[in-house]
């Protein structure tokens, strides 16, 4: 998530990020207390600003690497309109609680919001969120964007035609491994004395397994993968269902909310008990490790493989430089199923009209191809549009833009009906558990069990 | 009951306190005379200290009327009604010399004395209780019987109303007890300030009672000069109080 | 008059509990009828709806089971360690004073802060904790805040080192409050130490040992600070009443089943609440009856 | 036969203050011995020395032939007395008398049975049940003794037990004391401050002061021979008066020539100035003014006692005690005659303050 800086430092930094986290998650909660108990009482409507064509626009994202790379295309904007853009940078851990926490008031305090796949449908359907519908296709030539990508980042219900977000970042999970392991002569003879077959970048699950075993070697300090399995956000879920979906099962049927007989099948058993051997492979924790940590394993020189989003991409190429090597996610066979990343831009639907107006002016003009060719060479920059996605010129301008475009065909995505995060807490409470050792196919069953509850409780269920 | 009291400083009518469901003071009829020293007799758990309590004002009975100098005073603070209470605990401010100690009670809020005076008081106060050379003693350095002193100077230099003693001699050395004593006698004397005194020891009682009053029951069970309460107790009970079995 | 100058001085009292305690507890009541969210909007009532999930609801039964089991573990190591650690100080020495406020440090800094500070020595790969071991010669130290097995006993460890130490002061309070002179009667008596341990200090302290316990025991139950700086609120092993409320009021936005478990939790609550009270009045006429 | 022997015992605390500055005492076995003396004169830190809840810092203990100086109060065999009873206050009456049975071992049937009966012969058995604090001063006391009483030790040592109750349960309960002493012929030492009780428990009392024993002897001796001017005012009540006077072959002469007695008490043969000591019954007065012999002196006060009274006089500035008949009355500022009885005379060293 940082630049390259020496382990001790990447420690302190750490440190730093967890200290702003819980001190802001703490001063939240007394807000958030004090706000619920003395707003009916003492609420005071503030005036909303007056909008003109020149007044500063307010974006709110996470704090990493493309909200700079953002930055930096807002003052090209600036500089070309006069219209001043100031993206506002929210640490990960506490951007979702900020964000739905300001929505709560009158006015909000930023016009856009780069908002995760996931909150669409809170967004949507909770009058956040101005609906781009009638005005999205006449903006945005939306043929040009990778369908897969529009359909889970912008459409709420997916498939709709019910446009509430435009593209800005888009991402996918991929693969980066240690090139210079793989291509050691007396690693590659000894994988193939074990394995009957040359060591390579894997291209399925089984193989991934394979390599992962062949280089872990805790004594030395060195281990096979690292997964994505932190408890806090959404992290076990983002890593655990490409395997989930790899292996024949699913989150649910999206049309009825039926999850039995789709997330307690054999196949998704066989799935997380898979994923569980996975971890087996990984370096200390393994069965918890956040972004940051799974950033940190990869890039302390002590793990062979890694898979986490493209966005951290950058970062891991400028440390390690040669030494690594960047994949497309492994198949199952046939099926190949990568997890969603990325974010859209949002209006807030609690600012005045003009101001909305204002955002959407911006948004259309960031997702211009021209724009979007500026955008690819930002740091962790990635565009949905499909033409420069299969370019050669795009292909070609780093070590992972390739796997990249290759990826987008397969990715899917989370729930991002209203209750995800219902979800998410349910579904990541319970695949954590069954990494620390429950019985699989239990956890599963008390996954299908609370989010059909859950579903039932949003009358969403048929 | 026989004696009529000449100009009475306290009348007690029907006095009655409860603590819970028991009785303490069951309907008390009291009368003090002007410059009287009255001797409150009683076994352990008799009311003694609750009648103290209750003329203080730091006890409001349930009943019945305390006036003091013909003012009814039975729902008055504590500070309005100008009397002064003795405990048989010393407790002094440690810390303080005896002369601060003294002066004390003098500098309470909303008195407004001069230092002039309030010095005279002091040693007025001193010289009567034989404490002069131990002005500027702290009080922790003083013994059991100048500690006693000191507490009756520091009710006396108010020149209050009326003195409330209880049991004051109590948790002195048996010698020490009858030294004080005398000099009780001699000091309220020289005073000429009606004195309420509770005690439980008849040698004390009988030298010091210009009338004894004996409680039992919540009531006063006898009152009489110490001749007529030695020589005809009402009843066995009180002849016990006084070492007469 | 003085009656009407009492009621002057109760009213901004009552004002200030009327404001602060009783309007938020009442309409934090309301709210578990209704499915109102932390961003606003329209809301509904739902009838019992919300309370029938709390009670249906695995989690909440998991939770309870969790906190009641770190409450439990570690109020009862706190009593146990505090205690022993009083008795070994109860005695004069040099140095007492210092050792005694190092003890109390913990215990004056914020739990947010010692719970991150104690995430960073629990660290498998940096934690100085796993480092000394790995010094030591153990070559796979434990997973403090990973293993299953230890995560719950990482936070009650915690919890103990911060709050032994309270145990200790009211320990020595509690024994500086034995008379002298009932030690002295026993030596008289011929009883040995452990009798006199036994028979006349435990149970001279036990009020006051009670009283502490009940008073972290209310506290323990609100846990919430060490799970989040050590797991996070959403680890199924530590999960405890207060990260569980978090995560529904806060991470789901869901106001009004909040408000539901928070009742739930407040009766818990006010039943602890109600020990500590009748155990203060308890203790008070004990006292009261020594005194005389 | 000596049971209890203490040879030059001291104590000196840490900050440098001498409590006791070296006591020889024996006490024979059954003996009842109080030891009498004004606060802070080391009679209770001699008690607990003996206790062995205060450690000697000079000098040795023997009890029953053995040296105990060194040893702890539970291997002495001694029962204790505290001035505040000292009762275990969690635990019944029942439980705080069955305690010392406990401690030493005592097998359950028969700690109830032992319990039991010095619950009767102490007159608590109502109480049994019943805590600490719901009994009266007096009651509490009487449980605080058969507690010492129930392991049946050789001594018995007691610090002002009767200290803090009221005059009728203190009179009551010191006899009760006495009575049981006797009884069980435990030798036992009593502290007080308290002349009158010394008097009427004590078969032989201890008079101390500053640290020092200033005289040991049974009540009377006590009285009627103090051997210095301390001993004869504290012990009495009221003490003795002390007049300065000259002894002459004529007699005592007062310093305004008058004579205080016509003929020599003849205790002593010295000539010169001494101090006469009178106690307040061996005073007559006269309001006779042609008496010869006597002090003249003005009365300021008289004490009502019941069945006396205390007049006190003033003869310029020596101020004096006559024990009187309660029927003979004075008026306050009346001039009296004082005439000591010749029986009632003692003398003393006006430097040195000894009986001569």
């Amino acid at each position: 998530m940082r630049g390259c800086v020496p382990v001790r430092e990447r420690f302190h930094a750490r440190l730093a990020d967890q200290w702003e986290y819980h001190m802001s998650r703490f001063v939240l909660s007394l807000a958030i207390i004090f706000s619920t108990v003395l707003t009916p009482a003492f609420a005071v409507e503030p005036t909303p600003a007056k909008a003109t064509a020149t007044e500063p626009l307010t974006i709110w994202w996470a704090q990493w690497a493309p909200a700079d790379g953002l930055q930096q295309i807002a003052d090209v904007y600036a500089k070309e309109t006069g219209t001043k853009i100031t993206v506002h940078q929210i640490p990960w851990g506490s951007f979702q609680d900020q964000v739905f926490l300001n929505f709560g008031n009158a006015t909000t305090s930023f016009d856009i919001v780069v908002g995760d796949s996931q909150w669409l449908g809170r967004g949507a359907t909770r009058g956040l969120y101005v609906d781009l519908t009638s005005w999205l296709p006449g903006a945005i030539d939306l043929a040009g964007i990778k369908p897969q990508a529009l359909s889970n980042l912008c459409e709420y219900p997916s498939g709709s035609k019910h446009y509430f977000a435009a593209p800005c970042e888009t991402d996918a999970v991929g693969l980066a491994y240690r090139a210079d392991w793989f291509t050691d002569p007396a690693e590659q003879a000894a994988f193939l004395a074990r394995f009957h077959r040359p060591l390579a970048v894997p291209k399925t699950w089984t193989e991934f397994a394979q390599v992962a075993e062949f280089f872990h070697r805790p004594a030395q300090n060195r281990y096979g993968n690292a997964q994505l399995t932190g408890r806090g956000y959404d992290a076990m879920a983002m890593g655990f269902q490409q395997v989930l979906w790899s292996y024949g099962g699913s989150w649910g049927d999206a049309a009825t909310y039926a999850v039995h007989g789709h997330l307690d099948t054999p196949e998704a058993v066989k799935a997380l008990e898979f994923f569980r051997t996975l971890t087996t492979f990984g370096p200390k924790g393994a069965t918890n490790l956040d972004y940051g940590q799974v950033l940190d394993v990869f890039t302390n020189g002590s793990t062979a493989m890694s898979c986490t989003y493209f966005a951290f991409f950058p970062t891991i190429a400028k440390q390690l430089g040669p030494k690594v090597g960047f994949a497309v996610m492994p198949a199952n066979g046939e099926r190949h199923a990568i997890s969603l990343g990325g974010q859209g831009f949002s209006v807030s639907a609690k600012i005045p009209v003009p101001r909305q107006e204002a955002a959407k002016k911006f948004i259309a003009w960031f997702n211009t191809p021209a724009v979007q060719r500026q955008w690819i060479t930002k740091e962790a920059g990635f565009t949905a549009n499909t033409a420069i996605l299969a370019s050669a010129e795009f292909r070609a301008a780093s070590p992972y833009n390739a796997a990249f475009a290759d990826s987008l065909d397969h990715v899917r995505d989370f729930w991002n009906v209203p209750v995800y995060n219902e979800l998410l807490a349910s579904a990541v409470k319970h695949l954590g558990e069954a990494l620390d050792g429950a019985d699989a196919q239990a956890s599963l069953r008390a996954i299908a069990d609370e989010h059909e509850a859950i579903f039932e409780d949003a009358g969403l269920k048929k | 009951m026989s004696d009529a009291v000449q100009s009475p400083v306290l009348v007690l009518g029907g006095v009655r306190v409860e603590f819970g469901r028991k009785s303490v003071l069951a309907g008390l009829d009291l009368t003090v005379g002007a410059n009287e020293l009255l001797i409150v007799l009683g076994a352990t758990g008799a009311g003694k200290t609750t009648l103290l309590r209750t003329i203080a004002g730091l006890q409001t009975p349930i009943a019945g009327t305390v006036a003091i100098a013909g003012v009814d005073m039975t729902h008055a603070p504590p500070g309005l009604r100008d009397v002064a209470l003795v405990f048989q605990n010393f407790s002094l401010y440690p810390g303080w010399s005896v002369r601060r100690n003294l002066a004390f009670p003098l500098r309470a809020p909303g008195r407004q004395l001069s230092d002039d005076v309030i010095d005279e008081r002091v040693t007025w106060a001193a010289r009567l209780l034989h404490i002069e050379g131990l002005l500027d003693k702290p009080a922790e350095r003083l013994s059991g019987g100048q500690m006693q002193r000191v507490a009756i100077g520091r009710a006396l230099v108010r020149r209050p109303r009326i003195f409330l003693f209880d049991e004051p001699l109590t948790n002195l050395d048996a010698k020490l007890r009858e030294e004080l004593r005398v000099e009780l006698a001699l000091l309220r004397r020289q005073l000429g300030i009606p004195m309420i005194y509770v005690t439980h020891d008849r040698s004390e009682a009988l030298a010091l009672a210009d009338r004894i009053a004996v409680l039992a029951g919540g009531v006063i069970a006898q009152i009489g000069s110490s001749e007529s309460v030695w020589n005809t107790p009402v009843t066995a009970a009180v002849a016990a109080l006084l070492g007469r079995s | 008059m003085r009656h009407r100058l009492g009621w002057a001085f109760v009213i901004p009292t009552l004002l200030f509990l009327i404001i602060f305690n009783v309007f938020p507890l009442i309409s934090s009541v309301v709210l578990g009828f209704t499915n109102s969210e932390l961003t606003g909007g329209s809301w509904e009532w739902v009838g019992g709806r919300n309370f029938s999930r709390v009670f249906n609801d695995p989690k909440y039964a998991a939770a309870v089971r969790t906190t009641v089991l770190f409450t439990v573990v570690a109020v009862a190591v706190e009593l146990a360690l505090g205690f022993i650690l009083a008795l070994a100080l109860h005695r004069d020495f040099r140095g007492k004073t210092a050792i005694l406020t190092l003890l109390l440090i913990p215990m004056m800094l914020p739990p947010a802060v010692m719970g991150i500070y104690w995430n960073f020595l629990f660290d498998g790969d940096y934690g100085v904790i796993n480092q000394v071991l790995h010094a030591g010669g153990l070559l796979a130290p434990p997973q403090w805040r990973t293993d299953p097995g230890l995560k719950l006993l990482a936070v009650v460890a915690v919890d103990v080192w911060m709050w032994s130490p309270f145990m200790l002061l009211i320990s020595l309070a509690g024994l500086g409050s034995i008379p002298k002179h009932l030690y002295e009667a026993a030596e008289i008596d011929r009883a040995s130490r452990w009798m006199v341990f036994r028979r006349i200090t435990l149970p001279l302290c036990a009020p006051l040992l009670g009283l502490a316990a009940l008073l972290r025991a209310t506290d323990a139950l609100k846990q919430f600070d060490l799970v989040m700086a050590i797991t996070g609120p959403n680890d199924a092993s530590t999960q405890t009443l207060s990260t569980l409320l978090y995560q529904v009021i806060f991470s789901n936005q869901r106001v009004g089943l909040g408000a539901a478990y928070a009742c739930v939790v407040l009766v818990l609550v006010i039943a602890l609440a109600i020990g500590v009270t009748r155990a203060l009045a308890r203790m008070r006429s004990a006292n009261a009856g020594q005194a005389v | 036969m000596t049971f209890l022997a203490l040879n030059a015992v001291a104590k000196t605390y840490a900050d440098g203050t001498i409590a006791v500055h070296g006591v020889d005492l024996a006490v024979d076995e059954g003996e009842f011995v109080v030891l009498l003396g004004p606060s802070g004169c080391g009679k209770t830190t001699t008690l607990r020395m003996v206790a062995g809840l205060e450690r000697a810092t000079g000098g040795s203990i023997q009890l029953a032939g053995k040296i105990v100086t060194d040893l702890p109060p539970s291997q002495r065999d001694v029962g204790f007395v505290f001035q505040f009873y000292a009762l275990y206050p969690h635990l019944t009456v029942r439980d705080n008398l069955a305690f010392p049975l406990e401690a030493v071992g005592v097998p359950w049937r028969e700690r109830a049975v032992r319990v039991n009966e010095v619950a009767a012969a102490v007159g608590v058995t109502e109480l049994l049940s019943a805590l600490p604090r719901q009994l009266s001063g007096g009651d509490q006391q009487r449980v605080s003794l058969a507690r010492a009483l129930i392991r049946r030790p050789r001594l018995w040592l007691m610090d002002e037990p009767l200290g803090t109750l009221d005059a009728a349960v203190r009179a009551s309960l010191g006899a009760f004391i006495h009575e049981q002493q006797r009884r069980h012929r435990v030798t036992t030492l009593f502290v007080t401050h308290d002349q009158e009780e010394a008097m009427q428990l004590a078969d032989r009392v201890v008079v101390m002061e500053a640290g020092r024993i200033r005289q040991v002897g049974t009540p009377t001796a006590i009285h009627d021979a103090p051997r210095s001017r301390f001993v004869a005012h504290f012990v009495g009540s009221p003490g003795m008066n002390f007049i300065p006077a000259t002894r002459t072959a004529q007699g005592l002469c007062l310093a305004d020539g008058r004579h205080l007695m016509i003929h020599n008490a003849a205790s002593t043969d010295v000539l010169g100035p001494v101090i006469v000591g009178v106690r307040p019954q061996w005073l007559q007065v006269s309001t006779d003014e042609s008496e010869k012999v006597g002090l003249v002196a003005t009365v300021v006060l008289d004490e009502y006692q019941g069945d006396h009274r205390l007049l006190h006089a003033d003869a310029e500035g020596l101020r004096l005690v006559a024990r009187i008949p309660a029927t003979q009355r004075h008026a306050l500022g009346a001039r009296v005659i004082l005439v000591p009885h010749a029986e009632g005379i003692r003398l003393f060293d006006p430097h040195s303050g000894a009986a001569l």
